[in-house]
């Protein structure tokens, strides 16, 4: 049992960090989230000099084979500066996808790119009536020659509209499991809706008309992508844990700051005793949910296992009602000024909320931790 | 003790109910249930139907254009709004500032304002807080000084709501910079056009343009501006808190809210079924349901003593902590029902004049935004936590 | 809508207040609670003197036929003594079962003596899987010459320990529907165990060996019970509300007294914000428990219908909640002297949180509720 | 950084759970599992138990009878002992004043006390709180005034857990009425038997006899049986409650008391199913056991902080907070997976010696009397209010 970092690992971690207060101040962050990008192409490019992006993707395919612990470290800073980037979803869960499902030469052909930060890569898993969970899916493969056509709609695709590639979720016609297919965004039959998510980074909808893939666009065998999807949904929803940590503690921060300085009835306000517990309330919420981001990044890359999906649901779930929490005392504490948009604060609250809305929610992960309850072999 | 209304109260939430059937534009109640933003011109369109049925200054005394209802008639028509998807009416005119005319105004002041608010020809828009205040109100810093048959303002206002729709600004200001805290404050009626006035948009965490701040510099106000005695403002301002304080909870925008979220909740999809049949999600919306029961019986409770004689008194805290947390407890299942469909900001499908095909569906644009934007209820209006102050001090005396 | 009471209303609730102020300080109390009957009965005697014990019984049987607010205000009363006597199962609820089911012969040979308080009854409808629906049973009737044998064993009966006479909820072998059968405690094959409930009143189990019971002693058609205990069971449980109000009351006043002469770290705590707050907080609750009272009492002796069954669910489930919070913070703030056997808070607060053990908990009305949640004709 | 245990911990695990299997009487397991109460002699059965093998004062060091275990093989013993059901160690001797003792004490009080605490000779109670001190320790008012070569008590302790079995307490008395609240106090060891010392029960609401008034009429009491110096108590007192705080998170406790409420939630039935299949009722066990799977990885975190050299600080107060509201949120479910089976209060059941049949099942009678009980944990060793005190000042600097 051994909570500390190694040299190395500190250094990412200063790294990250570093890099993040240099290059995204709120100001910043601000003209990125205006930018026809939606995010800063040369952040983009440090973290990909730095080798940063190359960190959550195997050694074998010129990256770095960082582990969840890797992964935690540059998400909780990437977090803490409310980054615009999509490197949980291109490098983490897309990456990890290709690396778990693709065969030998997809590996080869996309992950070193994918590791250099020259391509990247998104997931389209949820559709409209998908709710979280990647098997209940309408999008279908209609075999055709030597590939086969998709027809459906995939929503809220995070970092779709920049992507190289996006790996596509489906079933094929007449069959139950779920398969990915790797498509060209500019491909015939796609039409791309990008926008804004409220809590900041760029998505898109995607219309699926008939877009042909070749049988070597498939990830895996066909209607076997269930497994991995739902791996890597655990390994990606780990590291969306550690980017909730670092926002909650600079959420934490500034609030604590708030109280500090704002004065009223003659007093910083930080003197009322109400405000005072309910600062020792989110501190103890941020507590818990840093031992549970740890647990989600030393389990993330376990084999399959009831207690890993325990686990992985159990820190969804735990961080996801502390960021909840935390978001929404950080605004209550700071009152109106908490609310403004031209305050940091505002958007750090919107993302603790809304990250709950990928890879299952709360109310999700309870009741999936529910469904693997474990009991004891003895009734009463 | 009886729970039911009165033969002739039904008849009356039938008469309105009527009326709105008929008279409450579909394209306006639309907008409301989905959350859009309203133009100026919605609240507008509404409150001229509303002047010409005679039922727009329901708090009025008839003489002056009011409706003469009761205070159970009141409330059966706030409900019947609501759950009609009516407009909220913008209460800074005719329910804020002219309740303090009417009060304390001179028999001009009377004359020429409260005609003007029945008509629509002025927007109100109200500046109590400032910067540094917060919900310590009487701390204010904007000062004005007697130069002749003028006032001269300098300040600043903020948290002020559509003001930039607003020709008038009713204001407090310290007159004594030398008195007590809430001495030395006086209540100004200002004409937004009057030279010195900057208004600036500020815009919240939902991208919605709805609070402003204004600005004074050397701002010249008619003496005959002043409401009530120079230095007594606090008194109209006490006033006024009370008047706003009453009705707070907003049963009738919960229960409306409510019932949208039920229609997502049917629409939505959970493994292939409904989310309204998941066990869990269903129990999390009778929930909110049952404790709504509650405070609306506490508020019929309240309005009753009301009619009674009684004064709206710390119940009103008690009912303002508890219909705002109701109310950002339903937008936050509705956030929730729509998983990651709530994600997208979609800007232009909340715009009033949107009139596209939304990306999803008509009602997925809004409820993220409106769970963002419904956090101001527990602070604004005094925030809960002053609430319970407030009961701590003069309920419980501790 | 009208929140007053009539002056023979007010009388009512005065009078009831006034006894037991005379008659219920703690210590007689715990007398009574010690005593072999584990109530009193001259205080009993007296509830029938003053012709309170005939309030809930209907006029025709020489009862004051009160309706639910009647019923609320003599409960509300004793609710506020914690006292110990049967009065909401005998006389509101076994008395409403005779007076719904009954034929006029058995009602006319039960209830003047019920109303009169010189018989109690009791109803014996839980078993030790039944959980609060009076359907889920085991206990079996068995035809046999000229009535039925009674099989299976009833627990927490509350009252049954001195009641003339109990109504026993079974089936009638080989047919689903429920029975109510009135037996004599008396009888042979009924073995009765008798205890104290944690939180004060006196309750039995009973096992019944073959209890021969005649054709006269079924109250209602066969089988066709169920409707009429769960319709009294709404009754039975909006008096219980009002039971839980005059306890909440009383557990708040001594509360608020305590916190205005407590002294610690130089002042009556009751000057620390933070418990300012939760004493707010707790005002608040009891507000909402008190609408959810009389909401409740006004519906009680509504007809049958949805409506109906989701407002008193609905009473039940905020009453309960409203109830265990007021007790959880009762005792916190008082601290360990709130925890002691010889301060009347603790007693109080244990019948706070066990009102909710009988006629159904906080999740029980709860899943009710949602099972008959009314919904909007139009999806959205 | 790895959250498994190293191999050598996991042996050690292993030995501590084959030990516990051979050693461990199933009768008082049961009691345990059951929550039966446990009488002085079931206490003194497993004390021997664990002194015979060594693990008995496992915060000692070793050259005064201690194991010299890290704190992490603590917890795995902490943790095991609680899942199989062994009695929870009476602190009072072993882990409050022995450690006091070893720090402050002379060598003759070592070497005095210490193997009388091993061997279970003693069995110590505690003399801290007062009837009107609550959760303000030092505003204490007994007093001790030196009379010769004897210190003379007079006074009055309350909250003296077990000290109805106790021949020895460790009292703070106010030897310098004249000093400031902190200053002035002594930490007294006190025989029992000494003439003028008297024990009132307490009875608690759920009817059990746990705690006791000590009281002090002109007690003569050694002045060597001084720890530390006159009128320096207070570094004793505050040195015991840092080591009394650490642990108070009880999580094997939670734990074994969560495989408790799954085994009744399996046995009792609902609409003729059992509990655990009822997903309201299994989404709250599960809501349960993830957060004190948090609270459990916060414990561990700061065991490492402290192997590692540190010490635990306010942290320990966050886990004291969440330990017990966790703890209460088990016995809660507990009671309410009942049903109406929670109702009957049948102490006799409850008793140490009981062993006839139980009315309805044997793990039915305590859990509502636990569910009281256990309202105690969020009151003593700081109520958590205070505990939140500490945060906000130690680490929030609010």
């Amino acid at each position: 049992m051994d909570f500390n970092l190694n040299e190395e690992q500190q250094m990412l971690a200063d790294t990250v960090q570093r890099m993040v207060r240099d290059q995204y101040s709120f100001e910043k962050r601000e003209g990125y989230y205006r930018s026809s990008d939606g995010f800063s192409p040369e952040f983009w490019q440090q973290l990909s000099e730095l080798g940063i992006t190359s960190v959550p993707v195997g050694a074998d395919y010129e990256g770095f084979g960082g582990s969840g612990v890797e992964n935690m470290l540059v998400m909780t800073e990437l977090g803490r500066g409310l980054c615009l980037e999509p490197f949980l979803h291109s490098q983490i869960y897309a990456a990890g996808l290709v690396e778990q499902l693709g065969s030998s030469e997809q590996r080869r052909s996309l992950l070193p790119k994918v590791a250099a930060g020259e391509w990247r890569l998104a997931v389209a898993d949820e559709e409209p009536g998908s709710h979280y969970d990647p098997e209940s899916i309408a999008c279908m493969a209609i075999p055709c020659d030597r590939g086969w056509r998709l027809e459906g709609s995939k929503r809220v695709v995070i970092g779709g509209d920049s992507a190289k590639f996006i790996l596509v979720s489906a079933k094929i016609q007449d069959t139950d499991g779920v398969s990915v297919f790797l498509i060209d965004p500019e491909a015939d039959g796609v039409t791309s809706q990008s926008y804004p998510c409220i809590d900041g980074p760029r998505a898109c909808d995607l219309a699926l008309n008939g877009v042909y893939v070749e049988c070597d666009d498939l990830l895996g065998a066909p209607g076997k992508a269930a497994p991995a999807l739902i791996y890597q949904r655990g390994r990606a929803g780990a590291a969306q844990c550690a980017e909730a940590l670092g926002n909650m503690e600079e959420a934490f921060r500034l609030t604590l700051d708030y109280l500090k300085t704002r004065q009223q009835f003659g007093a910083p306000i930080g003197r009322f005793q109400s405000l005072q517990h309910r600062m020792a309330d989110m501190r103890g919420e941020l507590e818990l949910a840093r031992s549970m981001v740890i647990l989600a990044a030393c389990v993330a890359d376990d084999p399959v296992s009831d207690e890993r999906s325990r686990q992985l649901s159990a820190a969804k779930f735990v961080v996801a009602r502390a960021s909840q929490f935390i978001a929404e005392q950080a605004i209550q504490l700071h009152g109106g000024i908490g609310m403004t948009w031209e305050y940091s604060l505002a958007h750090h609250a919107k993302r603790l909320v809304m990250l709950a809305h990928q890879f299952g929610d709360d109310d999700f992960h309870l009741a999936q931790y529910s469904a693997l309850l474990d009991l004891p072999r003895q009734v009463a | 003790m009886n729970i039911h209304f009165t033969p002739e109260e039904q008849a009356f939430r039938q008469e309105v109910q009527a009326f709105l059937r008929s008279n409450l534009p579909d394209d306006l109640a639309r907008k409301v249930r989905l959350g859009r933003r309203l133009a100026k011109s919605d609240h507008q369109r509404w409150q001229k139907i509303l002047s010409q049925q005679g039922w727009y200054a329901v708090n009025w005394p008839v003489e002056h254009g009011g409706t003469g209802w009761s205070v159970v008639q009141k409330h059966i028509f706030d409900e019947e709004c609501a759950a009609a998807g009516a407009p909220r009416i913008v209460s800074f005119g005719v329910n804020m500032v002219a309740p303090v005319i009417i009060r304390f105004g001179t028999p001009a002041q009377k004359d020429y304002y409260l005609p003007r608010i029945l008509s629509g020809e002025d927007w109100w828009c109200q500046g109590y807080s400032e910067p540094g205040a917060g919900s310590d109100l009487a701390s204010l810093k904007t000062r004005a000084h007697r130069d002749g048959d003028h006032y001269v303002v300098n300040g600043q206002k903020t948290w002020t709501t559509l003001g930039q729709h607003a020709n008038r600004i009713f204001c407090l200001v310290r007159t004594d910079p030398g008195a007590k805290k809430q001495e030395g404050i006086s209540f100004l009626l200002i004409d937004m056009d009057t030279p010195g006035i900057t208004v600036r948009p500020i815009i919240t965490l939902d991208g919605e343009h709805e609070v402003n701040e204004v600005f004074f510099d050397n701002v010249r106000v008619p003496v005959e501006n002043l409401v009530g005695e120079e230095n007594r403002g606090w008194t109209c301002a006490k006033y006024l808190l009370t008047h706003e304080r009453t009705g707070q909870a907003g049963i009738g925008l919960s229960k409306a809210a409510l019932e949208q979220l039920k229609r997502i909740a049917m629409a939505e999809t959970v493994r292939g079924r409904p989310l309204i049949e998941d066990p869990m999600f269903r129990a999390r919306i009778a929930e909110v349901e049952m404790r709504l029961m509650a405070v609306e019986m506490s508020t019929l409770r309240i309005l009753a003593a009301t009619r009674d004689g009684g004064v709206p008194g710390a119940e009103s805290s008690l009912l303002k902590i508890q219909g705002s947390e109701i109310r950002q407890a339903i937008t936050n299942l509705m956030r929730k029902a729509l998983g990651p469909n709530a994600l997208p900001f979609l800007e232009h499908e909340l715009e009033p004049d949107f009139d596209g095909d939304p990306l999803y569906q008509d009602y997925s644009a809004a409820p993220a935004s409106q769970y963002f934007n419904m956090r101001k209820l527990s602070i604004y209006g005094g925030s809960n936590e002053i609430q319970k102050n407030i009961i701590a001090k003069m309920v419980l005396e501790l």
